[in-house]
């Protein structure tokens, strides 16, 4: 309860017609969903960023002597809802704010921001994206004002193409995904690529179904089945996915899935063990990657909030980038640290972090992995408690997943 | 009762509400405040043109976001079209081709739902409700997709009047126009044979038949003149918002807006209008101190509908009967003795739930490790058993004594309502 | 040949899980004239209490105890809220059963979390049934129409045979008739409430495993249901019943049509213009919403439902 | 001459397999005070329900001033002048008697569907529903809701909607069931007034008013008219007798 004491404080305090003011913290707004259905991932993140700001920088000396802090907004979820928690954040003195669940917040956001800043360039803000993907966050509509510190969509689908290059077992590839904007990217990015690197391989179907609202995969198993396809890629998540690949396990599907999200946030543990060697995720990182200190890192955090799974990684690399451009610039003006960030190379466990000038989308290094029986060795934790985790098939570096950028950015 | 009277009286208040809306600004300069008032605006105009349905009509609707989200895309897609050949003053009529939008849909999807009244009406516009909404997310030419369609709201180079509506203070001046227009004409529908025959079928469709009224005809049109209204508000929330998604037209929306139009009082014309005031104000303060604001949120309504069906507006009109019958000091005493009690109850209640939602749910910046917390400012150890059962105790203590003078009150309530009602019967 | 047989498999198992759900809510609404917007809530707290039972004493007991304890519960909201609501009308009651799936909904986030939760298809019945062209059936699905078809003959014997059923039966095609009779006592309505979502929690008893056990399943099927019931038509049972099997089925095959919309025109002899969305849309991404589809259909051709008595 | 004001010919209804009305042929003056009496279950509700239009006939033809009106809906039979009451009370309950007798106007004046007209601004519509408010005798109760009037200022508005529109065939389904004597007098008052120059049908179980009230009566015994006839006559028609003997032992005040 600490911070909503906090926040109903500064609620009170805005209420009362004061601005905002100097505070002896750097703060972050995290407008993320803290209620409704999509809460637990919102939580979760918001528990990750606190605890990386805490045990990443501050305990490190901090900002200039300053600690890091992150207050939660709850956006419920809702484009609308984000402006309005932007306007409260803006109020209450924030200048940098987070985002990432969503895209049609982080669209939202996006367009406020750059509004927000065109209409007061005294008080512009900084919005830092850890994990909307909809490559036109960084391409047609790119902003000066965002960063993304995720792969989007487009790189990730490269990554995972680029893998199944060289796996000549794959000969017909079945595309699966949600009807709506995420899904259509993968489904097109995926048959773009495959159509350049694998001219062998033959797309024997492509479905898409409407998000949240099927219930039983049987039939798009047997669809599935009765194309011969001995590969899926789907860009699902959530139930979506879950529902998924428990139908195909019922239906003795024995394709593999190519995911963007297996990896997370209750999927594991809804997927259980009909993932089996059939699930492959891309990531940044996950539990067994072999690391310094992320691995102890995750294993803390795991303990410290039973039944929030560290997931995230890029949250540490966001945090950490964040803190080095404000210490860099010696400043926390938005534009200040914007211009810091920009062709920052920042080395974390997994490798170096390059945030592209160009277009303000970082670029790191990838793992696909995938869903196997934990071991202790290769496979030494499981995941969210499954007696399943993740075991790497293949890295890709940072350069192997980059790809030309169609923004045109506008600087101040 | 002449109507002259009548209407001097009216002006007054609705221009003494017009001017205390555009003058709040002048009090209220924060940033978050007047999206906050923004947002109450339009909701506003989007619950009145539910209750056209709800309560006019009584026709209960779960779809009524398909009117609110087509008005919205509408304008901003006529708003990315215009471009930079449009000013501010197109920029400023632009509501209206929400509206028209909104007209639209109600002809269409109307002509299907209004064949049927009562409880198969609300089946039937949750069904086209899903439809729109699925639909929705599979055309992202038209509703952008996940990310929505967005536009700026700022055309042209010149200012109308001095105003861009670039700064969100002239852009709530414009909502409260836009806002005081719709209101007054929906209240002036009200006035018209149509507005007293969608009464009059509310009331009785088989009698409403037989003075020669087709209730299908009735309700079609006023399904369209309320698609018209919610369009226009969905126009407002276009450029308020500058972005629209998918979002704006699903179920939840149109849960939002039965939920404001049922609390504030489907009965009265001005109902919705304190149900947006209050839902918008507890959703974004008290989801601003809790996490479990929903299920506050949902017990709230639960007891609107089991305790005051008529909402708050009800609540105010029979305060106001009793203060004109001079009994209103019958029933303060005991208004004032049930609400210690009633605080007692609340804080025991609030505090099981608070404590509750951060043992199980872990709340945010609190690991459950560590099992401490703080529940109304206090810090609390949750793994043991003190906290538990103090906030069980005042619960209870709450549950008797609000059972005991509760009781009072409603015997005195029932004995001053039939004096009221008795004297006018 | 092979897809028929396994698309048809699919479609009756999902349809049966589809009338465990209507069935209750016909036979709450065609008696109480109550839509409860609440009844696929029952069904996600049948899976939930099934799912603590489970991880107490196994499957087998939370199959019986499960649906039981939902139909406490629901007896329980008839008594002392809906009977309350019943006062101001039928809209009340409605809106009672809106606000109460809201809070059931926030009171599962607040006992269970957020997420979804491990609830297993015990081992008894993980497995194989049979392998059909080399596609397996497995066990539970077998099983879950077994418990389908099983509730449906239960519910029919007891509607027919007994005399409980026979006042429900009259109930459901004559209300007032009923009423006039002296049988509209208030216990009757708590049972029938409380039958019915006994039945919705017997779906989410094994319904929750087969598929899964989290906060949001009650709203992926709710409105379904409603379809269900007003294509199967008010107060009809054998209707709710074909209704199911019907978008069951529906469901299943439409996913097998990769054919899109031009298509579908070009077999009439209408040519489509090329490019535009909805032309290139096809059967399977529709798949989903055909079930809205068709009951916008029946509403305006048939409006008293497939076997509906009454017209509202 | 000018056709009747209603002809009905060889009418049947059946509730599934009973047959309520089992060929009914009749015509009704124009400008006729016309009674429908008969006992209890005799189908005397279910004919009205029939002419107009509130039940769908099983077959045969009813024909209102020369037009067949069969098929067509309650509100498009009401727009061709036909009115009628309910027996049980059928008014807007939330609305005041003001309002109530307003509704029953709109149509008649033509204002029909009209969202752009201030309903205060009709003068011809208050002037009528004033006109017929007090002809109802309910001018003090003018914003009084319907649904807290007495039982008899009910009947008594429920007539006065009926006749607000200025129908000229009027059917009245038991106006005065359950009312006390006096109020039965009001009542008979004021029907015989407001059906001045108009066809009229009632039906209707207290003799008294019956034989005070009708030109003509017809009885209807299980599903069919037994005969039909001037006051006089009927009073000493055999078959009525028998009938009404059969079943009740004085031709007298019934109520039930």
């Amino acid at each position: 309860m600490t911070q909503s004491t906090f926040r109903s404080l500064a609620l009170a305090a805005s209420l009362a017609l004061m601005g905002g003011g100097a505070y002896a913290q750097v703060r972050i707004a995290y407008i993320d969903p803290l209620s409704g259905p999509f809460a637990n991932v919102g939580e979760a993140g918001l528990k990750g960023f606190k605890e990386a700001a805490e045990i990443l920088v501050n305990q490190k000396g901090g900002i200039m002597g300053q600690k890091l802090e992150f207050t939660g907004f709850d956006n419920k979820g809702s484009p609308q809802e984000t402006q309005i928690q932007l306007k409260a954040a803006i109020d209450q003195g924030f200048r940098f704010v987070t985002l990432g669940n969503g895209s049609g917040a982080a669209h939202s956001l996006i367009d406020a921001v750059n509004k927000w800043n065109a209409r007061n360039p005294d008080k512009t803000v900084l919005f830092f994206n850890y994990a909307a993907v909809d490559p036109t966050l960084t391409g047609e509509k790119c902003s000066f004002w965002h960063f993304r510190f995720d792969a989007n969509t487009e790189m990730k689908m490269e990554a995972i193409t680029n893998f199944m290059e060289n796996d000549k077992k794959i000969k017909k590839v079945f595309i699966i995904g949600q009807d709506y904007a995420h899904g259509h990217q993968v489904a097109k990015a995926a048959k773009e690529m495959l159509a350049k690197k694998r001219k062998d391989v033959k797309i024997v179907g492509e479905d898409l179904h409407p998000i949240g609202r099927v219930k039983d995969f049987a039939p798009y198993i047997a669809k599935i089945k009765a194309s011969g396809a001995d590969t899926v890629i789907t860009g699902n998540w959530g139930n979506d996915l879950s529902l998924l690949i428990k139908a195909a396990k019922d239906a003795g599907l024995k394709s593999r899935f190519y995911t963007y999200y297996a990896g997370g946030l209750g999927t594991p543990q809804a997927m259980g063990a009909a993932g089996e060697n059939q699930v492959l995720q891309l990531t940044e990182w996950h539990m067994n990657v072999p690391t310094k200190n992320t691995e102890k890192f995750a294993l803390d955090f795991n303990k410290k909030y039973p039944g929030v799974w560290f997931y995230y990684l890029r949250v540490n690399n966001m945090v950490q980038m964040v803190a080095q451009a404000m210490n860099t610039a010696k400043s926390t003006d938005p534009k200040a640290v914007a211009l810091a960030l920009e062709d920052m190379r920042f080395q974390v466990d997994t490798g170096e972090v390059w945030m592209r000038k160009s277009d303000h989308q970082a670029m790191q290094p990838l793992y696909i992995s995938i869903f196997s029986k934990a071991d202790g060795k290769t496979v030494k934790h499981d995941s969210e408690g499954t007696g399943y985790g993740w075991k790497t098939l293949a890295t890709i570096s940072q350069r192997d997943s980059q790809l030309p950028t169609a923004c045109i950015m506008e600087r101040p | 009762m002449s109507p002259a009277i009548l209407n001097r009286g009216r002006l007054a208040v609705w221009g003494g509400c017009l001017a205390l809306a555009l003058a709040l600004p002048l009090v209220l300069k924060s940033g978050f405040i007047i999206s906050l008032l923004c947002q109450i605006g339009i909701m506003a105009v989007f619950s009145l043109s539910y209750n056209m349905l709800l309560g006019q009509t009584g026709l209960l609707s779960f779809g009524h976001a398909v009117y609110y989200g087509l008005g919205a895309f509408a304008t901003m897609h006529l708003l990315n079209a215009i471009g930079k050949g449009g000013g501010p003053l197109t920029t400023a009529l632009l509501p209206l081709a929400g509206g028209l939008a909104g007209m639209v849909a109600g002809v269409v999807l109307g002509y299907v739902t209004t064949r049927k009244a009562g409880t198969t009406f609300a089946m039937i516009t949750l069904g086209i409700g899903e439809l729109v909404a699925a639909c929705s997310l599979m055309f992202p030419a038209v509703f952008g997709g996940e990310g929505g369609v967005s536009g700026n709201r700022v055309v042209g180079k010149e200012a109308f009047l001095g105003f861009t509506w670039g700064p969100q203070v002239e852009m709530y001046g414009l909502i409260v126009l836009w806002a005081f227009a719709c209101t007054v004409a929906m209240f002036a529908l009200t006035q018209t044979p149509l507005g007293r025959m969608a009464n009059a079928v509310r009331d009785n469709p088989e009698r409403a038949e037989f003075v020669g009224y087709d209730t299908e005809r009735v309700r079609f049109l006023m399904v369209i003149l309320s698609g018209f209204f919610a369009g226009i508000a969905g126009g407002l929330s276009a450029l308020n918002y500058e972005i629209v998604t998918a979002e704006t037209l699903n179920a939840h929306t149109s849960g939002i807006v039965l939920l404001i139009a049922f609390v504030g009082g489907i009965g009265f014309f001005y109902g919705p209008i304190i149900g947006a005031i209050l839902v918008t104000v507890m959703q974004i303060v008290i989801g601003g101190m809790t996490h479990a604001w929903l299920l506050y949120f949902g017990l709230f309504f639960l007891f609107m509908v089991l305790v005051a069906p008529g909402g708050i507006a009800s609540l105010i009109a029979v305060q106001r009967n009793l203060w004109q019958a001079g009994l209103l000091g019958r029933m303060l005493p005991h208004y004032l003795a049930v609400t210690p009690p009633v605080l007692v109850l609340l804080t025991g209640l609030v505090g099981l739930i608070e404590l509750g939602y951060a043992l199980l749910s872990g709340d945010a910046g609190v690991g459950a490790g560590d099992t401490a917390t703080r529940v109304l400012g206090m810090q609390l150890h949750l793994g043991a058993p003190g906290p538990w059962l103090t906030a069980l105790a005042i619960t209870g203590i709450g549950l008797i004594l609000t059972r005991w003078i509760g009781g009072r009150l409603g015997v005195a309530w029932n004995a001053t309502l039939a004096t009221l009602y008795g004297d006018k019967a | 040949m092979e897809f028929v047989v396994i698309s048809l498999l699919n479609g009756i198992t999902y349809g049966l899980l589809l009338f465990m759900l209507s069935s209750g809510l016909t036979l709450i609404f065609s008696m109480m004239g109550i839509l409860n917007f609440a009844h696929a809530s029952f069904y996600m707290l049948g899976a939930y209490f099934a799912y603590q039972i489970s991880t107490w004493t196994g499957f087998w007991p939370g199959l019986i105890v499960a649906p039981l304890l939902v139909g406490a519960v629901g007896a329980l909201v008839e008594r002392y809220g809906l009977r309350r609501a019943h006062r101001y009308g039928h809209v009340a009651e409605l809106l009672f059963t809106f606000g109460l799936a809201f809070v059931v909904e926030e009171l599962v986030h607040l006992i269970w979390g957020k997420t979804s939760v491990d609830y297993k298809i015990p081992a008894e019945l993980d497995g194989t049934l049979f392998s059909l062209f080399d596609t397996d059936f497995p066990i539970y699905k077998g099983f879950m129409m077994l418990v389908s078809v099983g509730m449906l003959v239960a519910l029919y014997a007891l509607l027919t045979r007994t005399r409980i059923g026979l006042i429900i039966q009259a109930a459901l095609t004559k209300p007032d008739m009923v009423e006039a009779l002296g049988h509209n006592v208030p216990r009757i309505f708590m049972l029938v409430f409380g039958g019915g979502t006994a039945l919705a929690g017997l779906a989410g008893v094994i319904g929750g495993n087969a598929f899964i056990t989290e906060p949001g399943m009650a709203a992926a099927v709710g409105s379904i249901v409603f379809v269900i019931v007003v294509v199967g038509g008010l107060g009809s049972l054998g209707g709710a019943f074909i209704a199911s099997l019907l978008i069951g089925c529906i469901q299943t095959f439409s996913v097998a049509l990769s054919i899109s919309i031009t298509d579908v025109f070009a077999l009439v002899g209408i040519a489509l213009p090329e490019g535009s969305q909805v032309a290139r849309l096809t059967i399977t991404q529709l798949a989903p919403v055909l079930p809205y589809l068709l009951m916008v259909a029946i509403l305006i051709f048939r409006p008293r439902g497939l076997m509906g008595s009454r017209e509202s | 001459m000018s056709a009747p004001a209603i002809r009905i010919k060889d009418l049947k209804k059946n509730f599934g397999a009973s047959e309520i009305i089992r060929g009914v042929d009749l015509d009704i003056r124009r400008g006729e005070r016309h009674a429908i009496i008969g006992p209890n279950g005799a189908g005397k509700s279910t004919l009205f329900h029939l002419i107009s239009a509130r039940l769908p006939i099983t077959s045969g033809a009813i024909e209102l001033k020369g037009e067949n009106v069969v098929g067509l809906k309650p509100f498009e039979i009401n727009r061709k002048g036909l009115s009628r009451s309910f027996q049980i009370t059928n008014i807007f309950h939330n609305l005041s008697v003001f309002e109530n007798l307003r509704c029953a106007v709109l149509w008649s004046l033509g204002y029909r569907y009209s969202f752009w007209q201030r309903l205060a601004s009709l003068k011809d519509a208050r002037l009528r529903a004033e006109q017929v408010m007090e002809d109802i005798g309910l001018d003090k109760r003018r914003d009084t809701p319907a649904g807290i009037l007495s039982y008899a200022e009910q009947r008594a508005l429920e007539i006065g909607i009926t006749i607000a529109s200025g129908a000229d065939v009027i059917l009245l389904d038991e106006p005065t069931a359950g009312m006390s004597h006096s109020e039965t007098d009001d009542a008979v008052e004021l029907i015989r007034r407001v059906s001045e120059g108009k066809t009229l049908v009632m039906v209707e179980h207290d003799m008294g008013v019956v034989f005070g009230l009708a030109d003509r009566i017809s009885v209807l015994v299980y599903g069919q008219i037994i005969a039909t006839d001037t006051p006089a006559a009927i009073r000493c028609n055999a078959a009525v007798q028998e009938a009404y003997l059969g079943t009740s032992p004085h031709l007298g005040n019934e109520h039930d």
